[in-house]
């Protein structure tokens, strides 16, 4: 019961680590339509999906994220 | 001839599609200045419409943005849109173009494209970038990515309501606005304008109706009674509305008479800040509203409700106050800065007849004024009312409601002539009042000085008077007598200007009225003005109301000092927007306006009409035809923040200096309801194939879900038709669009990955798939996703009632008929020459080409008629995208040779001062948070972000501004910069997709370095997407904010790597091509070397005689050979071949063997001309029987004059040969082109001979389709056959036998021939894998070579510096090689034009002790950027050639290839900083 | 057994005194019983220090690497055009060939820069293993004969059946004899039984999260960050470890467990296509941290999502080095 | 190759106890705004579903 109360206090925050051309561009469309989504997402850009070292996704976690998005 | 020195170094590119695009970017780069002018409001033309590209069904936005982005920014091209070219006046080299804008009626350098504006907004219209499939407000753009990025007003006109109202209110607007249930905006709209809604919701004349264009259709819209309900609802509001009031400007204003202009005018000096006064005879407030209009018409109530608000502005009105009598003219005029006079016309007119003094005789004007003022009169039973107007309406009516029993009208002409307005005539009818027509008054009757009667006497019409109405003439003898108690003449009145004396020297005229300018409404005495009736005569109160305005403006500007008069004689009845086309639209019958019933109307004063519902307001404004599309209500000037939007703009002419102008308008697709039997446009199902684009687009109507128009279900049998408005004579469009075939390919294919049950079937005459790697993309969509293609056009199309579906019947080749229903029809419409062709080639001083496309040069395909002008794109004939993009280049390419010379003297240079030293400077960084208006500021508390940003660490400054991008912050933010001594600058607003550049520049201007610069988007990614969670999305900016500061501290200061560049190229092959390019690049100042293996120049070009249009393809080159061996910046090595090329773009040294033994060249960059060569067949007995020959022996026979020929009567070509096979599985797009032409010249010199040409589909595309049509005519046959049933050659004596199977016959046939020619297509160079291998640029399953990109990047390489042209490429004809080798030139240009090539900054680096030189980066580089030195034991990075993707660094386990502006430490610092 | 190892010191002896190599990697007798050591031979009298048995425990391929990279190093200060190739003889079984064939697809050396012994294997002795089966005495001495280790122990003489203590990697072999050699001692030896090789991955993967979760934690927590395993691992030779690296700093040296786990997650990840299963991290664990538990589901993921065996083949590509659109698994990609 | 090295990555982290669902791979394309908000909307979910990170988290400061 307390636990499940603590949880509706607690809202998720997770990063998204995203490349520059393809869904970077596609957020700020969403954006720009005005499409509502959660607000539980951080982005960060990087020119290249090629680019993501799957370390940061690792450090991500390590540093109480909790979860990571990564999208090409 | 103009003289070098005296070229403009600029260009002007009409149209800006992608070709009109490209070609502003070639030149833009190679230092040519470009005007990119657009009729539409953005750029990016058909293309930006586009879903995906075939046939690498890329998404056409995603490839189309960048270029649109750069454009955007780019400091050499200045966008002009909205603009048509009026005329071009000089010669090449040095123009004249004149240009007319038409307004935008937004101001770009403020617009955010925030889109405030469209939200509020209340005209709808159809959105034509959705293929009218969705809908868009008339402030718009076409799509989010739009460039210009800033909204367009559409407007037709002035819509004839407006512009027919007196007093010009916005009446398209407020109705507009009640239509949407703003009905306070639409109240406040009309006050803009006047004052008085509550009495013209009620008495006007309404002229607004009159013109209402509805009339047309069915009656016009009750606009007199939606005004009525929007101006109780506030007078019945609690808190009414009150206009802004400026502040006082200290001056005080007399104004005579409370009546509508007088009251307007105070209303509006008012709210300009003046104090006024008032000053009234009568002991009530309103003048003729108040006495003269009766209370069962305007109750007292409300009009005293009305005049409050103007009182509640601060008006003191004096009631009981005569001018003249109790204050002299003269002191109020020396007492007041200055004087209205809006006495009126408060005497009645006299009958002038005998007896007209006696009691009983009551005049209309009095009679209505004392019963208005509460008196008692009782005139009797029997009451003759004299007069047709309104005032006699009202006298007669108000008779009734005082207990007369009879009451009647006398009038002296007929009811058609009566000036009373028709519904006060009807109601008076209703209230049983009757009517006397032609008779007129003689004398009063009378017995003991009462009123007994009056004599009139019968009149008749005659000819029309000046006021248009016929005149009534007496009928001699006609007298009688009319019994009657009381007679009340109300023929009309007149002003007492008693007051005016003359030493105030205030002119009056003869009819009695003040003199008075027609503009300003200023008298002949400065500080005194007039208007309203008093001016004109007895007029409307709207007219009034209009006066009333108009003087105070002139009375504001003359107390300001400023000219009255300027700029507001404006015409009315110029562009309105009245031209529409009304017929066929649906009938709407007008709201029945509620009246209380006669019989209780006759016994009382109450307010006869009723007035509308709520509902009956918004159905009646839904009424309105929007005519001038946008309705003026001005919503979105005040939702504006930026306060970019001005209705005032003009349309303006301008005139721009050019050296060369570039023609790429583009096309116009079909209009498929010329296709009737297709029911496009009256079936629902039926599309357009760019509405079906859109369909699939994600940004499109539907966001890409695959649906059906009428019922929104997801079809599964869909139709694609092709050859809509192509190749079909029946509408005048003989050529083939050369692009449907493709589109429809992909269109099925792309439909069937959106909605997996899609079952598509394209209806076709011939598949075009003649481009590159074209027939592996129609294979594809036949074996891998099962698309069905029909040889076969259909018949004719019914629509089923119940489902909509769609029965296609069509003839098979068997000529039997089949039936089939489907779910969705989607028409793949043809090309057209762009509308505006004819007014462009006039004004460009052009010539069309018979199908009125833009005629071009055979020998230059961007070459029109006119030297300077050049032409790129679909004017030039109907094309696909890459060949478009060639041609632009092409034309840039030939711009830039004309104007060589000029090069770089009108572009803007960059000069930023002194970049700071940074060296021991700590971090210090800056923080600006935008508000966007009130994009961000609306949701995210930014005055909170900034705070918070001011306790991250490092940050020394933090501020918010309204819009960081404007040009004051921009300013502001380089002088804190300075002042502030800052390191960093992080910028919390929209994309760094679109601002970052922007900011940079901002820094750089700062002496920052422009990589020291941080972006947080708020907007785009926040505020835009959690508008209804303030308080998280406060809180999602802090933290994007916190990470962009945390990312700031590790960025360092860049310098883009520079590289020389060597100004001379390397041309491998001597083709067409070759020396096309290298003649060309040598008009452009360059040097080249062509390096050519065999013994002569020309390749294949040798070989050709005349191509299908005709040119002397021998004369041609033989020109070509002269220029290239007389050209001194050319050198030629033949029999030569490249043994080794080291180096990279910019620096390339290139050793090259021939006779003269090995040669080493230093070069820049390299054009790939080598070419291909004619397939040599084994099939159809080729090389083994004398008879079988291929096209080019044919074609060398005809022209050699060959004797042998005269014997060949028979002739069978075959198509194909060795093309679109197993081996080879690709078209060589000329064959069926040079079959024909060989054909045509044999039939031409021996009409007697049997040619028959079997194929498997013609694709002689674009403007060929004519030859074919002609071929055709001349009597030669064509067969067609299948791959899998490839006819036979059988050898039989002197002759031989081609076995056949005729699909229209449907059995074999048997052909003897003296001649098989075959058309053997073409093969690849196959040294092109080996010169690959040495430029490490790759070639196509087929061994062509592949380009960077196969759409927009169709002369480049992956590989910067490397370029290539002609059939190296893909199979073509002559005429694409030149163009593509100009495209190849103008791409290397950019390269050549260079002193030092610039390497982007954020590239990739390496930390040489970390590397252990595993080669994994290696692998991994797609632009082979960086590799191994195995001699240094480590990684090495060509900055030049990287293009910052990072993927090298992330595949390093070392992490020893770091990326700069993204390096591991700033990725991490954001990463460690989420909480 | 002997045979081979006679082979094998007569090769090693021909190589050095033909100068076909400078060196030879090979195992020589340890100071302690029941155990081999590494050693370099370079005269070819000391050949006949080289023997071959199941106590021959590290990956050779290790020290082929080092010795390579120091020459180069020194070779650094050399004109490119004078520098002196050194060619490294090493005795090699399945799993050092694999490791070398990675070293070569990961272009740290030339191939005739190494020269390979191929030996048959059939596996080597988990030293601490052994010493639980025989309740932790102390060996004193030992012979290995007939598939039996006999010893005399600090609690008298004691008797183990090989097959019961040969290392867990090397009762799964599925490459014992070397995939590729300069020359072949020997005939190949017997196959193990690779069937079983992921079972125990497989086991662990059916349990729950929690029970996985919780197994990693106590595993890591033995950890005491002493890099063994990184210094005996053949594929790891990055001149700087990420773990040394700063700027940034990619692991924390804290006390903070997390540190720990990532340090061991990163290094594990690092080894997808390039871990051949030798041991040699397990066998030098002073700690005992279940490694190949992790270290068998790395390799399984790149067997079943890429068909790729870390080092099985001269012809493949680093399988992180390319991407294959047809046969790659996609499940992993998320669609709304 | 990034798709490779996360396909692996993911099955790693998910074997040694850090639930799969908190690293999300997936592709948007420019043009597609409403899939961007989908994935945010089906990734706040899926995470929300886990409850807070626990797992490698680092716990000292």
């Amino acid at each position: 019961m307390a636990e499940s109360l603590a949880n509706k206090e607690w809202e998720p925050k997770f990063v998204a680590i995203v490349c520059n051309w393809c869904t970077y561009a596609g957020a700020d469309l969403a954006g720009i339509s005005r499409i509502q989504y959660p607000t539980n997402v951080r982005i960060i850009r990087v020119p290249c999906t090629g680019r993501i070292n799957p370390f940061y996704i690792v450090k991500a976690l390590q540093s109480g994220a909790d979860g990571v998005l990564v999208s090409g | 001839m103009v003289k070098d020195n005296e070229k403009v170094g600029a260009v002007m590119v009409v149209g800006a599609g992608i070709a009109g695009i490209q070609a502003s970017l070639d030149l833009a780069n190679s230092g040519m200045k470009v005007y990119l002018v657009e009729n539409g409001i953005s750029i990016g033309g058909v293309m930006a419409q586009l879903d995906k590209t075939f046939p690498t069904n890329d998404c056409s936005a995603c490839i189309l943005s960048p270029k649109l982005v750069e454009v955007g920014r780019h400091p050499n091209v200045t966008i002009k849109t909205r603009r048509t070219v009026d005329s071009v006046e000089g010669e090449p080299g040095k123009f004249k173009v004149k240009l007319t804008s038409a307004p935008r009626y937004v101001n770009l350098d403020k617009c955010t494209g925030c889109g405030d504006c469209a939200n509020v907004c209340p005209i709808t219209v159809k959105a034509a970038f959705n293929g009218n499939l969705s809908e868009r407000k008339a402030i718009y753009r076409h799509f989010p990515q739009a460039i210009p990025s800033g909204f367009a007003i559409d407007k037709l006109g002035t819509s004839p309501c407006k512009a027919n109202c007196p007093t010009h209110i916005s009446v398209q607007g407020y109705v507009a606005l009640i239509a949407e249930g703003k009905f306070k905006e639409a109240l406040k709209l009309i006050k803009q304008d006047n004052p008085f809604p509550i009495v013209c919701g009620r008495v006007c004349n309404h002229p607004c109706e009159t013109a209402c264009m509805r009339g047309k259709v069915d009656e016009p819209i009750d606009i007199m009674h939606l005004k009525r309900f929007v101006a109780d609802l506030d007078l019945n509001s609690d808190t009414r509305y009150l206009p802004e009031k400026k502040e006082s400007k200290g001056k005080k204003v007399a104004i005579i008479g409370a009546g509508p202009s007088g009251l307007t005018c105070a209303y509006y000096l008012a709210v300009e800040g003046y104090d006024v006064e008032v000053f009234e005879a009568l002991p009530v407030a309103g003048g003729w509203m108040a006495v003269g209009i009766p209370e069962y018409r305007l109750p007292k109530n409300v009009l005293n409700a009305e005049i409050k608000v103007i009182q509640d502005l601060g008006v003191k009105i004096h009631l009981n106050t005569r001018i003249g009598k109790d204050i002299s003219f003269d002191k109020l005029k020396s007492d007041y800065s200055a004087v209205f006079i809006g006495c009126g016309t408060m005497k009645s007119s006299k009958l002038n007849i005998p007896g007209e003094d006696m009691q009983g005789v009551i005049h209309g004007v009095d009679y209505l004024m004392q019963i208005n003022l509460g008196k008692k009169v009782s005139l009797g039973d029997r009451v003759a009312v004299i007069g047709g107007g309104n005032v006699a309406m009202d006298a007669v009516r108000t008779a009734v409601r005082t207990g007369s029993k009879n009451v009647f009208i006398l009038y002296r002409r007929t009811r058609a002539e009566m000036p009373a307005s028709p519904e006060e005539i009807e109601e008076a009818i209703e209230e049983g009042i009757e009517m006397k027509f032609l008779v007129a008054p003689k004398r009063v009757v009378s017995k003991d000085g009462k009123v007994t009667g009056i004599e009139c006497t019968r009149m008749e019409l005659g000819e029309p008077d000046k006021s248009g109405r016929r005149r009534p003439i007496e009928i001699k003898g006609s007298e009688f007598i009319v019994e009657c108690d009381a007679i009340v003449p109300a023929i009309g009145q007149e002003a007492d200007l008693s007051f005016i004396t003359k030493e105030s020297g205030v002119s009056i005229n003869k009819w009695n009225n003040v003199d008075y300018d027609k503009v300003t409404y200023a008298t002949n005495i400065s500080g005194v003005f007039s208007g309203g009736d008093v001016v004109t005569g007895p007029q409307t109160v709207v007219k009034a109301v209009f006066s009333g305005k108009e003087a105070a403006k002139s009375i504001d500007r003359y107390l300001q000092g400023v000219d009255m008069a300027a700029g507001r004689d404006k015409d009315w009845t110029k562009d309105l927007a009245d031209k529409a086309d009304v017929s066929g639209l649906p009938k709407v019958p007008r709201e029945k306006y509620p009246n209380m019933k006669p019989e209780e109307r006759r016994t009382s004063f109450q307010e006869v009409g009723i007035g509308f519902s709520e509902a009956q307001v918004i159905a009646e404004a839904h009424r309105c035809l929007a005519c001038g599309i946008c309705s003026e209500c001005y919503q979105c000037v005040d939702a504006c923040v930026a306060k970019a939007i001005d209705h005032e703009m003009k349309v303006e002419e301008e005139t721009i200096e050019v050296g060369a102008v570039i023609a790429s308008p583009g096309f116009e697709i079909f209009d498929a309801s010329k296709r009737g039997e297709y029911g496009y446009g009256i079936y629902k199902n039926v599309v357009t194939a760019l509405q079906f684009e859109r369909i699939l687009s994600a940004s499109g109507p539907f966001f890409g879900h695959v649906q059906r128009i009428s019922d929104g279900k997801e079809p599964r049998k869909v139709a694609f038709i092709q050859c809509v408005g192509s190749r079909d004579v029946s509408c005048g469009n003989s050529w083939c669009s050369s692009v449907c075939c493709m589109y429809a390919t992909k269109e099925a294919i792309i439909g069937k990955e959106h909605a997996k049950g899609l079952e598509p079937t394209i209806f076709y005459m011939d598949i075009r798939a003649h481009g590159k790697d074209f027939d592996r993309f129609v294979n594809r969509a036949k074996d891998e996703y099962g698309i069905r293609y029909i040889r076969s056009m259909p018949s004719s199309i019914k629509e089923l009632q119940q489902t909509n579906n769609l029965l296609i019947k069509y003839v098979n080749q068997d000529g039997s008929f089949t039936e089939e229903e489907f779910d969705m029809v989607v028409l793949s419409v043809g090309l057209m020459p762009p509308k505006e062709a004819k007014k462009l080639s006039a004004s460009l001083g052009i010539e069309l080409e018979g199908h009125g496309f833009c005629k071009t040069d055979l020998e230059n395909p961007v070459q029109t008629s006119r030297p300077g002008v050049f032409v790129c794109g679909a004017f030039g004939g109907p094309k696909d995208i890459p060949e478009t993009v060639m041609e632009a280049s092409a034309a840039a390419a030939c711009a830039e040779g004309l104007l060589a010379s000029k090069r770089g003297t009108m572009i803007t240079p960059v000069d930023n001062p002194e970049e700071k030293d940074l060296r021991g400077q700590g971090v210090r960084t800056g923080v600006f948070v935008c508000h966007c208006g009130i994009n961000i500021g609306g949701v995210v508390n930014v005055p909170e972000v900034r705070d918070f940003a001011a306790t991250l660490p490092s940050v020394v400054y933090t501020a918010d501004n309204l819009f960081t991008c404007s040009q004051d912050t921009a300013v502001k933010m380089a002088e804190v910069i300075k002042e502030k001594d800052l390191t960093r600058v992080v910028v919390a607003s929209c994309s760094p997709r679109t601002h970052e550049g922007l900011f940079q520049e901002n820094c750089e201007k700062a002496g920052l370095n422009r990589y020291l610069f941080e972006m947080a988007n708020i907007r785009d990614q926040n505020s835009w997407v959690h508008m209804h969670e303030p308080e998280l999305a406060t809180q999602k900016a802090k933290d994007l904010l916190r990470m962009a500061v945390a990312k700031a501290q590790y960025l360092k200061p860049l310098k883009p790597g520079q590289l020389s560049v060597n100004h001379q190229a390397l041309i491998i092959g001597g083709g067409l091509a070759g020396i096309t390019a290298a003649l060309s690049l040598a008009d452009q100042g360059f040097a080249s070397t062509i390096v050519e293996k065999e013994d002569r120049l020309g390749g294949n070009y040798n070989h050709l005689y005349k191509t299908l249009e005709g040119l002397d393809a021998q004369a041609h080159l033989k020109g070509l050979l002269e220029k290239v061996y007389k050209n001194p910046l050319i050198t030629v090595v033949t029999g030569a071949n490249i043994e080794k090329i080291e180096g990279f773009i910019g620096n390339y040294k290139t050793t090259v063997k021939s006779k003269e033994g090995e040669k080493v060249f230093e070069h820049g960059v390299v054009l790939v001309a080598t070419g291909a060569y004619e397939n040599k067949p084994k099939e159809y007995l080729y090389g083994q029987n004398a008879k079988v020959k291929s096209q080019r022996e044919l074609e060398t026979m005809i022209y050699e004059k060959d004797s042998k020929l005269a014997a060949v009567k028979n002739i069978v070509m075959i198509q194909c040969v060795g093309s679109r096979d197993k081996e080879r599985p690709y078209c060589s797009r000329y064959c069926c082109s040079e079959a024909i032409k060989n054909a045509l010249e044999l039939k031409a010199s021996d009409p007697s001979r049997e040619i028959t040409i079997l194929y498997r589909d013609i694709r002689t595309f674009a403007f060929k389709e004519d030859y074919y049509k002609k071929a055709r005519e001349a009597n030669i046959k064509f067969i067609s056959y299948e791959e899998n049933r490839k006819p036979e050659v059988i050898a039989a004596g002197d002759k031989v036998n081609i076995k056949v199977h005729d699909p229209i016959l449907n059995e074999a046939v048997s052909l003897p021939a003296d001649a098989v020619v075959l058309s053997v297509g073409v093969v690849p160079n196959p040294e092109n894998a080996a010169i690959g291998q040495m430029l490490k640029i790759p070639t196509n399953q087929d061994g062509f070579f592949l380009e960077a990109h196969v759409k927009l990047r169709p002369v480049d390489f992956a590989t910067d510096g490397v370029f290539m042209c002609g059939m190296s490429h893909s199979p073509k004809f002559s005429d694409e090689t030149v163009t593509q080798a100009n495209a190849a030139v103008s791409r290397a240009c950019l390269v050549l034009s260079l002193d030092f090539i610039e390497a982007e900054g954020k590239t990739a680096y390496v930390n040489k002790e970390r590397c252990s030189a595993c080669g994994l980066c290696e692998i991994n580089c797609p632009y082979s950027a960086i590799r191994v030195n195995s001699a240094e034991g480590c990684a090495e990075v060509n900055a030049v050639l990287c293009k910052g993707c990072g993927v090298c660094t992330a595949s390093c386990r070392m992490n020893a290839v770091d990326l700069n502006g993204f390096n591991n430490e700033e990725v991490l610092a954001q990463i460690f900083n989420l909480n | 057994m002997e045979n081979i190892e006679t082979k094998l010191r007569e090769e090693a002896k021909r190589l050095l005194l033909e100068k076909k190599v400078d060196v030879i990697i090979g195992y020589e007798e340890g100071t302690l019983p029941l155990t081999a050591t590494p050693c370099f031979i370079t005269k070819p009298e000391e050949a006949d220090k080289l023997v071959w048995n199941n106590l021959c425990t590290q990956n050779l391929a290790k020290f082929v690497h080092d010795l390579i990279t120091a020459h180069k190093n020194s070779q650094k200060r050399v004109k490119p055009e004078d520098r002196k190739k050194k060619v490294i003889g090493v005795v090699a079984r399945g799993c050092t060939t694999r490791s070398l064939i990675i070293h070569l697809q990961e272009r740290q050396y030339e191939r005739d820069e190494v020269y390979m012994i191929g030996v048959p294997c059939d596996g080597y002795v988990d030293g601490k293993g052994l010493k639980v089966k025989i309740g932790g005495a102390d060996i004193v001495e030992g012979s290995i004969d007939g598939g039996q280790i006999k010893m005399k122990t600090s609690d008298g003489d004691k008797t183990v059946v090989l097959k019961d203590v040969l290392a867990d990697s090397c009762l799964t072999c599925r490459f014992n004899n070397p995939i590729i050699s300069d020359v072949m001692i020997g005939s190949p030896a017997p196959a193990m039984n690779p069937d079983a090789e992921y079972n125990d991955v497989k086991e662990f993967e059916a349990k729950t999260m929690e029970e996985r979760w919780a197994y990693f934690t106590k595993e890591m927590e033995k950890c005491i960050r002493c890099n063994a395993c990184r210094q005996a691992c053949p594929s790891c030779y990055c001149p700087t470890c990420f773990v040394e690296q700063s700027q940034p700093q990619w692991v924390g040296i804290g006390e903070d467990k997390s540190d720990t786990q990532v340090f061991q997650f990163m290094r594990l990840y690092h080894m997808v296509g390039r871990c051949v299963d030798c041991g040699s991290c397990v066998s030098v664990c002073p700690m005992g941290v279940d490694l190949r538990k992790f270290l068998k589901k790395i390799d399984k993921d790149c067997w079943e999502f890429f068909g790729n065996r870390a080092g099985s083949s001269m012809e493949d590509m680093p399988p992180l080095g390319k991407y294959d659109e047809h046969h790659d698994k996609q499940d992993f990609i998320y669609n709304p | 190759m990034a798709r490779r090295k996360f396909a692996t990555l993911k099955s790693f982290l998910n074997y040694i106890g850090v639930e799969g669902d908190r690293t999300i791979f997936t592709w948007v394309s420019a043009s597609e705004g409403d899939r961007w908000a989908q994935v945010i909307k089906g990734a706040t979910e899926k995470i929300r579903a886990l409850g807070p990170a626990n797992k490698i988290v680092k716990t000292i400061g």
